[in-house]
């Protein structure tokens, strides 16, 4: 047996294969097939939760996605627990763990539960009004102390070990909902040929068919029905059918997120399989079916456990097999709930009494209840609950013709089912920014105008009934026709008795007319005040009764007051699903250059520039970084050092103007450049500034090899491809990105050509025939090549380009070269010392977007005599050519040995005041083996003109004093470069 | 010559899926009108399609329409010299730009019935064959990388990526390729 | 994710793209002749509506064109695309502009 | 009433039944002294200390919508006054002390919650950056210290600082000060504080024009609830300044771009500060509440949608997931957007060049939530620096004379409006 409640016959679980579960530590046992819910329940279980304010005692209030009660933890191991599942949607399995939430010891008896004696004291809005004094205990003690409180399930711990996928998909036909409605239109769609998606929340397609008891349609019963359709579109090889999956998101032109549950409902998953799948479907045209929601009834004391929608009552029974209780009261403000009592007590229960507030019901469901000889009570509602865990009796009153509510009668009851009727879920026709009109008759909202192919149809469209569902070409038999709906707060004469709205925020309908008092008048003030609505539910089962709540106390008609707006998720989804594989590794792809697995062989030490992996720097055993970099340093001023500079942009400019594009572009003039040589530019954005710089080599009149910096390199072509297409489309040149074509070694240092000479082929090295700054093709270690001797260390040097696929090969021969001179490997670092010492920027270290070539000491590139290159015009703006700027300069730490922090601010005085101004701030700041010292640039307020001044930087343990000097600290003459 | 993928044993799950790394190849990116795309058609041995994202092959040869004025080209492994030499004195007189990028990809194919739904795991585009026919080829992105997509055979997808994006487009490709492990 | 119409490729997903700003802002023929004011004008000022924007887009995951499109900056609906160079269509010649 | 324990108690003995509005909904008057347009954190602000500390009492905030329903009622409600440039530090420290006891000042529990706000660094790069920041704040006067990853993660137990992750933290920059506060108290706060002392909030009443004389001067403003006259406007419409501006004729330099945010379902506590990653586009806190709110990267073309594209939340989620690996099962419940302006022109281009004419429209309204508070209490002083106003004088801006206009010749009206200064 799977719980006492559970009936011997019906319902689509299987009474065959029991699972066990554990609930709060208690070894329960269900069916396959059972929700979390359906399985508490057949064991007699309704108290499920906690509410979020003041701890009170929840049960399972409804049978699906709009369960705003019964929220649980369920926990499958390290890393893997998942707070706020609904356990209407969580499926059990063999084994599964789950736990209530929000409790302090255990759900039946909760600590906080205090809460809710002083419940008169925290109204809506409350901590809006108090905790204030003293000043800053707030965050010391009240704060702390409420966000303990607060918070409903506790937070994962651990990393998820679990795997997230996603998928693109696209179809003619998006449907969502699967049921009548959707599977008609699945249907229809998948006869057109269509690719057709249908996609439903919950874990068998069938939607409100799956609970069917009376109607027949095509002469089936609705389930046999359902089989026959279900394998029709499932033989389509077209028709994809997604059961456990949710659309949640509805974004422009028909592009809509699904989420899809893959795993959690297994007992072992497949290791291969992914937890959860995101979806991000483009559909041509989406045909929304999602249904309605039920509505609950707000009455004093409205939320004990044992209080269920009616609908909800009878899908447990109809499709579980469950019997929610003994004996039931129900309060019908919908003909619905009469159905639900005719099949309740068909199955067995006891009806104590049918409550209706409305004055008459002679709809087919009523009649028939009447004639079945329920008992039922007309213009009659209730006006309070008994019970602490489980309600357990009802106090009945009558409602007068002047709509009071007079005289007490009590009934017990272990189940209080009530029905306001429907609420059409049309979240998502919302969030595809559909227009909404009111109805009447139903209270709800129903779909309008939408401005994407979309259309609602079956219940989410306000269309209730079967055949109105499937359409006129399904004959349907047996299912009457229901109307009406009832929306707001029920009558009753208890002023201070609190009837829930929002069950999960703990919102009543006091708290909404408080609201209303205290002047926020718009729904979203009074949403943001009370919290009305912005629970884990949304408001799926609140919002309508809120908003004709607030519209009534306010004298105004419900379309007037305004819905607030719906906002993608539709139920809420796991961060990881939106992740998906980008994790690890693959959150960001790791670029490495064709000499990489050298470097790692080597021990190298990597850092992250943009995508890439730079060696850093090469230690050897018992090596510290500065070590290190020392050694490295001094080897390549004492020798040479080969240096891995592939990641470099790279872009061929090609084209009749070729040279002319490159004058437009940047500062530098070109077009005198010979071929053969090359040149140091640098590139501005159009306010002037220095957005990037690299060497330009001129191969062919109408052929240049540009370089840009490791993180320009996208931005640049980009950047070029943007002035040729737009600005200048009369120019005839084509660029293409090289960046990956070449791996480029860098070979610096005074036995540089020595290292080269045996390897190279077809170029003279020689310092007459290959000069500083020329650039010459031949053949590298039998590889084709382009050789540049330009020098960024302020060493002889030269810049070996060949293809990638030979990189590590031509980098090997190189490495066998160099060690006979007993050079080394170095990385960024020492590359970074060694133009340090030179002087040399390094665009996004010495510029941060606000400087000019002029700020840098680079006027002398700007191309004499040019009228015009991008950023020109502004480089003679008033405030760029005016005084004050700050300009690049070097300092010297009165300490030598002092090494100046990257970042520390300069000021001219010892011990300034907060508040200070800085002169300017420390943009580079290294130990120079080459000098036996510290060194540092710094942009300074007219720094050029302070050279020998001291200034003062600024540090938490003193002022260090620094002595402001040219940039350039190693060889100015440039005597090196020749080697 | 070294490959950005060498030495990565292909992903098999027979009956449904195949990720292979392809062997070295000459590659040029050719840019130039129509004219001038037209006589290095017959310059290289393949056509350059005029119609965009298109690619016209052979077994030895292909051209990849990619932009208006630009196609990717590729060629046996080795005739680098050779295909620049032939197109340069074909359009001797035509305004064009040839550069060669053979080592600038890496290649790979997808194949088999749940390659489009393994490529779904990271392409946004429709590779329905209706809207993706074979013969169809375009720049697009793999999840966070650029790639250059193109169906070649019916069933089989050619891959081109930048070298140093090819690894980690393998390794996305076998992450995404796990669920179709299992039947 | 929007879908944008690429006037070589056809409609393409956003994350193709690279959003390229207002268009038709054109560089200045010769901007040494533009005072402080009107060179300020053309680096940052912008029209920003909230409404129909002509503005430029890049296919950088596909063909790498610039093109203009004019979309809707409530609704985000593009009504059409153009390619760079070509005229700004008059607005009144485009159906369906009374909408968003 | 003034709002304490106190009140709630004796209100409780009443069922709430004697609550006054907070604030009232009045019918706009023909005319006021001054109008602020666009009831968000800056504009009440302003208007509470227009009335406040200068004494004007004839000022109305007219709001399109319901107040505080812009982006003062959508954003992260991150509070720091860590900026780089000397510029914000000054309006932002001010604003940080003024948060400090805001809550006392307007009888309202603004939520202020300095418990820090760290700012991860992944790359040497960013170590450089923030590091500067650090030096360029302690400077200022304004707290900020640099931490070691192994500090950042004490600081912030469930941050994932392995070395091997794929862009390792090798570092954080923390400002103990900074926080978060609750956005929407901030705003009935202030409008509950400017109600009091007379100023009118006019809400759903949407500025459609702006009038203006023959000299050019403001005369007043067309709403949809009828035209209002005033000589002197403040404009603080966030994301709408410029489509505001453009009624009176002006133009900014300024565009507006979709921001997102999301909230996750509510868990018990868990992230104990604020942390914020530039580098791969991410900030998380935790509300009182529970949720654990996100703020997204920018969507990448202006827009005024007020929603933002799924993929980036995707990347958003991405990101934290790789920083807060415990998180990847919490689960998204809301994201929605706001229209985010953004200068088309960055702070640091003003910073090297301010004179910039069109700037000088800009008093106000430019900033972030933190700067509520700091914008609205310190209007006057040279708009460059944005001084705080510490010598309380009057606060209604002065004329400023639109250059540009002069510049270009077309002095007659444009020189002669007095625009929205504020
Ligand atoms: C997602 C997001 C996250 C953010 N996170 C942070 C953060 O963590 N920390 C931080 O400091 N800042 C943050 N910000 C920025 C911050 O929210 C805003 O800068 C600040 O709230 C702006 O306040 P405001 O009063 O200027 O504008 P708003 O609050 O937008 O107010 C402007 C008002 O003007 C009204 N208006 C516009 N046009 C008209 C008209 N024609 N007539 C009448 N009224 C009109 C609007 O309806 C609106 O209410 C974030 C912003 C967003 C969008
Ligand atoms: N429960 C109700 O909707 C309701 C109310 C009154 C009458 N009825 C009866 O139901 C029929 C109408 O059928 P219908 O097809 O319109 O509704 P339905 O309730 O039968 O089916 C809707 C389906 O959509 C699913 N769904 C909802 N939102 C979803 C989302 N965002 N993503 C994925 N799935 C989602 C639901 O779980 C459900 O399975 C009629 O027979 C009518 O008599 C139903
Ligand atoms: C800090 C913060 C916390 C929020 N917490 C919640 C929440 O717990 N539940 C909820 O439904 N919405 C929450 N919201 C979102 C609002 O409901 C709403 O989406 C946001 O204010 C934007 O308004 P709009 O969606 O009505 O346009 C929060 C918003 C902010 C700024
Ligand atoms: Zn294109």
């Amino acid at each position: 047996m799977t719980g006492a409640f559970r009936t011997t016959t019906g319902g689509r679980i299987d009474r065959a294969r029991p699972l066990s579960f554990r609930f709060d530590g208690r070894a329960f046992t269900g069916c396959a097939g059972d929700t979390l819910a359906s399985a508490l329940l057949a064991n007699g279980v309704h108290l499920a939760g906690r509410s979020f304010k003041y701890h009170r005692p929840r049960g399972i209030l409804a049978a699906g996605a709009e369960e705003p009660n019964a929220l649980v933890g369920i926990d499958r191991g390290p890393g893997r627990y998942a707070p706020n599942l609904r356990a209407t949607q969580v499926e059990i399995h063999d084994g599964l763990v789950a736990e209530s939430q929000n409790r302090t010891p255990s759900l039946r008896f909760d600590i906080a539960a205090l809460a809710d004696f002083a419940a008169p004291l925290i109204p809506a809005g409350f901590y809006y009004k108090t905790f204030m004094q003293p000043a800053g205990w707030w965050a010391k003690l009240y704060e702390p102390r409420i966000r303990a409180a607060a918070g409903l399930g506790r937070a994962p711990r651990g990393a998820d070990p679990d795997r997230y996928t996603q998928r693109y998909a696209h179809c003619e036909t998006l449907v969502v909902g699967a049921g009548p409605a959707g599977i008609a239109a699945a249907r229809a769609a998948a006869a057109r040929g269509d690719r057709v998606i249908l996609c439903d929340e919950q874990a068998e397609p069938g939607g409100s068919l799956l609970a069917e008891t009376r109607a027949r349609i095509d002469g089936l019963c609705a389930q046999d029905w359902l089989a026959a359709a279900l394998a029709e579109l499932a033989a389509e090889p077209r028709v994809t059918i997604l059961p456990r999956t949710t659309a949640f998101g509805y974004f422009a032109q028909n592009f809509v997120a699904l989420a899809e549950r893959v795993t959690d409902h297994l007992a072992v998953p497949d290791p291969n399989l992914p937890r959860e799948r995101l979806w991000q479907v483009r559909a041509r045209e989406v045909v929304l079916a999602t249904g309605a929601i039920e509505r609950p009834l707000v009455f004093p004391e409205n939320d004990r456990p044992g209080i269920m929608l009616a609908d909800s009552a009878r899908t447990y029974l109809a499709r579980y097999g469950v019997k929610p209780g003994c004996r039931a009261l129900v309060l019908a403000a919908h003909d619905d709930a009469y159905g639900a009592a005719l099949d309740l007590a068909a199955a067995g229960m006891e009806i104590a009494l049918i409550v209706d507030p409305r004055p008459a019901a002679d709809g087919e469901l009523p009649r028939r209840a009447m004639a079945a000889g329920l008992p039922v009570r007309m213009s009659a509602t209730v006006v309070g609950t008994r019970g602490r865990l489980r309600v357990h009796e009802a106090h009945v009153g009558t409602i007068g013709a002047d709509g009071g509510v007079r005289g007490v009668d009590v009934v017990s009851c272990d189940t209080l089912l009530m029905s306001g009727g429907w609420t059409p879920s049309v979240h998502l026709h919302s969030q595809a920014r559909g227009k909404l009109a009111f109805r009447a008759d139903l209270q709800a909202f129903v779909p309008g105008a939408t401005p994407q192919a979309c259309r609602s149809v079956g219940a989410c469209a306000g269309e209730f009934g079967l055949q109105a569902a499937l359409g006129p070409a399904t004959r349907v038999e047996d299912d009457p026709v229901r109307e009406g709906g009832f929306a707001g707060a029920l009558p009753h004469d208890r002023p201070r008795a609190r009837a829930f709205v929002d069950f999960q925020n703990d919102v009543t309908a006091k708290d909404l007319t408080l609201a209303l008092r205290e002047g926020f008048r718009s729904i979203e003030h009074v949403k943001r005040y009370t919290t009305n609505g912005m629970a884990t539910d949304q408001g799926k089962t609140s919002n309508i009764n809120a908003l004709a709540i607030v519209a009534a106390a306010s004298g105004r008609a419900i379309p007037e007051v305004g819905l607030t707006s719906f906002r993608q998720p539709y139920t809420p989804v796991t961060f990881g699903a939106f992740a998906g594989t980008s994790r690890g590794e693959l959150f960001d792809p790791v670029r490495t250059t064709p000499i990489h697995g050298w470097a790692v062989a080597q021990g190298a030490i990597f850092e992250d520039v943009g995508q890439w992996k730079r060696a850093h720097h090469f230690p050897r055993p018992g090596e510290d970084m500065h070590a290190a970099v020392r050694r490295e340093c001094a080897a390549v001023r004492a020798r040479a050092g080969i240096f891995d500079a592939s990641t470099l942009g790279k872009i061929e400019v090609v084209g009749r103007d070729a040279a002319e594009f490159l004058e437009r572009l940047y500062v530098n003039s070109w077009k005198k450049l010979e071929p053969g040589r090359c040149r140091y530019g640098i590139l501005l954005n159009e306010a002037g500034f220095v957005i990037d710089d690299g060497v330009i080599g001129r191969l062919a009149p109408d052929r240049f090899h540009v370089t840009t910096t490791t993180g320009g390199a996208a931005r640049v072509l980009s950047m070029m491809e943007d002035y040729v297409q737009t600005e200048w489309p009369d120019l005839q040149i084509w660029l293409t990105s090289t960046t990956e074509q070449w791996a480029v070694i860098a070979v610096q240092g005074p036995k540089a050509r020595e290292i080269l000479a045996p390897l190279t082929e077809g170029i003279d090295l020689s310092r007459d025939a290959f000069a500083h700054m020329a650039v010459r093709e031949g053949r590298v270690a039998g590889v084709p090549a382009r050789l540049f001797r330009v020098s960024f260390t302020g060493e002889l040097g030269f810049e070996v380009n060949v293809p990638a696929g030979q990189g590590r090969a031509v980098w090997e021969a190189i490495w066998e070269q160099a060690r006979r001179h007993d050079a080394v490997a170095y990385g960024t670092e020492t590359m970074h010392v060694l133009r340090a010492e030179k002087g040399y920027i390094i665009v996004g270290q010495e510029t941060d977007g606000t400087v000019v070539p002029d700020d840098l000491g680079l006027g002398w590139a700007i191309g004499k005599g040019k009228r015009d290159f991008v950023g020109k015009r502004s480089l003679s703006r008033p405030d760029i050519a005016a005084p004050g700027r700050k300009q690049l300069v070097g300092l010297l730490s009165a300490d030598p040995g002092h090494v100046l922090d990257e970042g520390a601010q300069i000021v001219a005085m010892r011990d300034p005041p907060p508040g200070t101004p800085a002169l300017g701030h420390v943009t580079s700041s290294y130990w120079s083996a080459t000098l036996g010292r510290s060194i540092a640039l710094a942009l300074v307020a007219d720094g050029r003109a302070r050279h020998g001044q001291t200034l003062f930087a600024p540090m938490p343990g003193g002022a260090v004093p620094v002595a402001v000097t040219g940039p350039v600290f190693h060889d100015p003459e440039g005597r090196s470069l020749d080697g | 010559m070294a490959d950005a993928l060498e030495g990565r044993a292909p992903i098999v799950w027979p009956d449904r899926l195949r990720v292979a790394a392809l062997p070295p190849q000459a590659r040029f990116v050719f840019r130039g009108d129509a004219e001038a795309a037209a006589r290095a058609g017959d310059a290289f041995g393949a056509t350059l399609p005029m119609t965009p994202c298109r690619a016209a092959a052979d077994d030895a040869r292909a051209a990849l329409w990619l932009g208006p004025d630009e196609w990717l080209l590729l060629a046996p492994p080795g005739t680098e010299d050779g295909t620049a030499r032939d197109i340069a004195a074909a359009l001797a007189d035509l305004p064009h730009a040839l550069a060669c990028v053979s080592d600038r990809h890496a290649a790979l194919t997808v194949s088999g019935p749940r390659a489009e739904t393994l490529l779904a795991a990271g392409c946004a585009l429709d590779l329905d064959p209706r809207a993706f026919p074979q013969g169809m080829c375009t720049r697009s992105l793999l999840a966070k990388a650029e790639i250059v997509l193109w169906r070649h055979q019916p069933a089989s997808f050619r891959l081109e990526v930048r070298r140093s994006f090819a690894a980690y487009v393998w390794d996305f490709l076998a992450e995404a390729a796990r669920e179709h492990a299992s039947a | 994710m929007l879908l944008i119409t690429c006037p070589h490729c056809g409609a393409r997903p956003e994350i193709e793209f690279r959003y390229g700003g207002e268009a038709h802002v054109a560089r200045p023929a010769d901007p040494a002749t533009l005072d402080d004011a009107a060179w300020a004008e053309f680096l940052y000022m912008r029209s920003n509506p909230k409404g129909w924007h002509a503005e430029r887009w890049r296919h950088e995951h596909g063909c790498g064109r610039f093109f203009n499109a004019i979309r809707h900056t409530v609704s985000d609906r593009i009504v059409v695309t153009y390619r760079a160079g070509e005229a700004r269509p008059d607005l009144a010649t485009i159906p369906g502009l009374d909408t968003p | 009433m003034k709002f304490s324990l106190l009140s709630l108690a004796r209100q409780a003995l009443r069922g709430h039944a004697d609550w006054p509005a907070q604030w009232r909904s009045p019918d706009p008057k023909p005319a006021y002294d001054a109008i602020i347009l666009g009831a968000g954190g800056h504009g009440l602000a302003t208007a509470y200390y227009l009335a406040r500390e200068h004494g004007m009492r004839n000022i109305a905030v007219v709001e399109k919508g319901w107040l505080g329903g812009g982006n003062t009622g959508r954003n992260t409600t991150i509070i720091r006054s860590n900026y780089l440039w000397e510029e914000s530090e000054a309006i932002y420290e001010h604003a940080v002390k003024l948060w400090e006891t805001l809550s006392q000042e307007l009888n309202y529990n603004v939520m202020y919650s300095p418990r820090g706000v760290m700012m991860l660094a992944h790359t040497i790069h960013d170590v450089q950056v923030f590091k500067r920041h650090v030096h360029a704040n302690r400077l200022a006067g304004i707290d900020n210290e640099w931490l070691t990853a192994e500090q950042a993660k004490e600081f912030c137990p469930p941050l994932n600082i392995a070395p091997g992750m794929r862009y390792p933290i090798l570092g954080a920059a923390l400002q103990r000060r900074g926080g978060t506060a609750r956005h929407d108290a901030v705003a009935w706060g202030y409008a509950r504080g400017a109600d009091r002392l007379g100023v009118d909030i006019i809400q759903n009443c949407e500025v459609t024009g702006i009038r203006r004389g023959a000299a050019g001067a403001i005369t007043g403003i067309e709403t949809t609830r009828g035209f209002i006259a005033t000589p002197k406007l403040g404009v603080v419409a966030a994301g709408h300044t410029s489509v505001v501006m453009a009624m009176a004729g002006v133009r900014m330099p300024l565009e507006s771009y979709p921001l997102q945010a999301l909230v996750s379902e509510p868990i018990k506590p868990a992230m104990p500060c604020v942390v914020m990653s530039n580098t791969i586009h991410a900030y998380i806190s935790q509300s009182d509440k529970g949720e654990l709110v996100i703020g997204a990267g920018t969507d990448v073309y202006t827009s005024y949608s007020q929603t933002g594209a799924l993929h980036v939340t995707t990347h958003t989620l991405d990101a934290i997931c790789e920083l807060f690996p415990d998180f990847r099962r919490v689960r998204m419940l809301r994201n929605w957007g706001g229209d985010r302006r953004r200068h088309a022109r960055p702070l640091a281009h003003h910073r090297q060049d301010p004179g910039s004419r069109p700037l000088r429209q800009l008093r106000l309204g430019h900033r972030r939530l933190q700067g509520d508070a700091g914008l609205g209490s310190c209007l006057r002083g040279d708009d460059r620096t944005r001084r705080p106003a510490s010598d309380r004088r009057p606060l209604l801006p002065r004329p400023v004379p639109d250059r540009s206009a002069d510049r270009r010749g077309r002095r007659g009206g444009r020189r002669a409006l007095r625009p929205p200064c504020c």
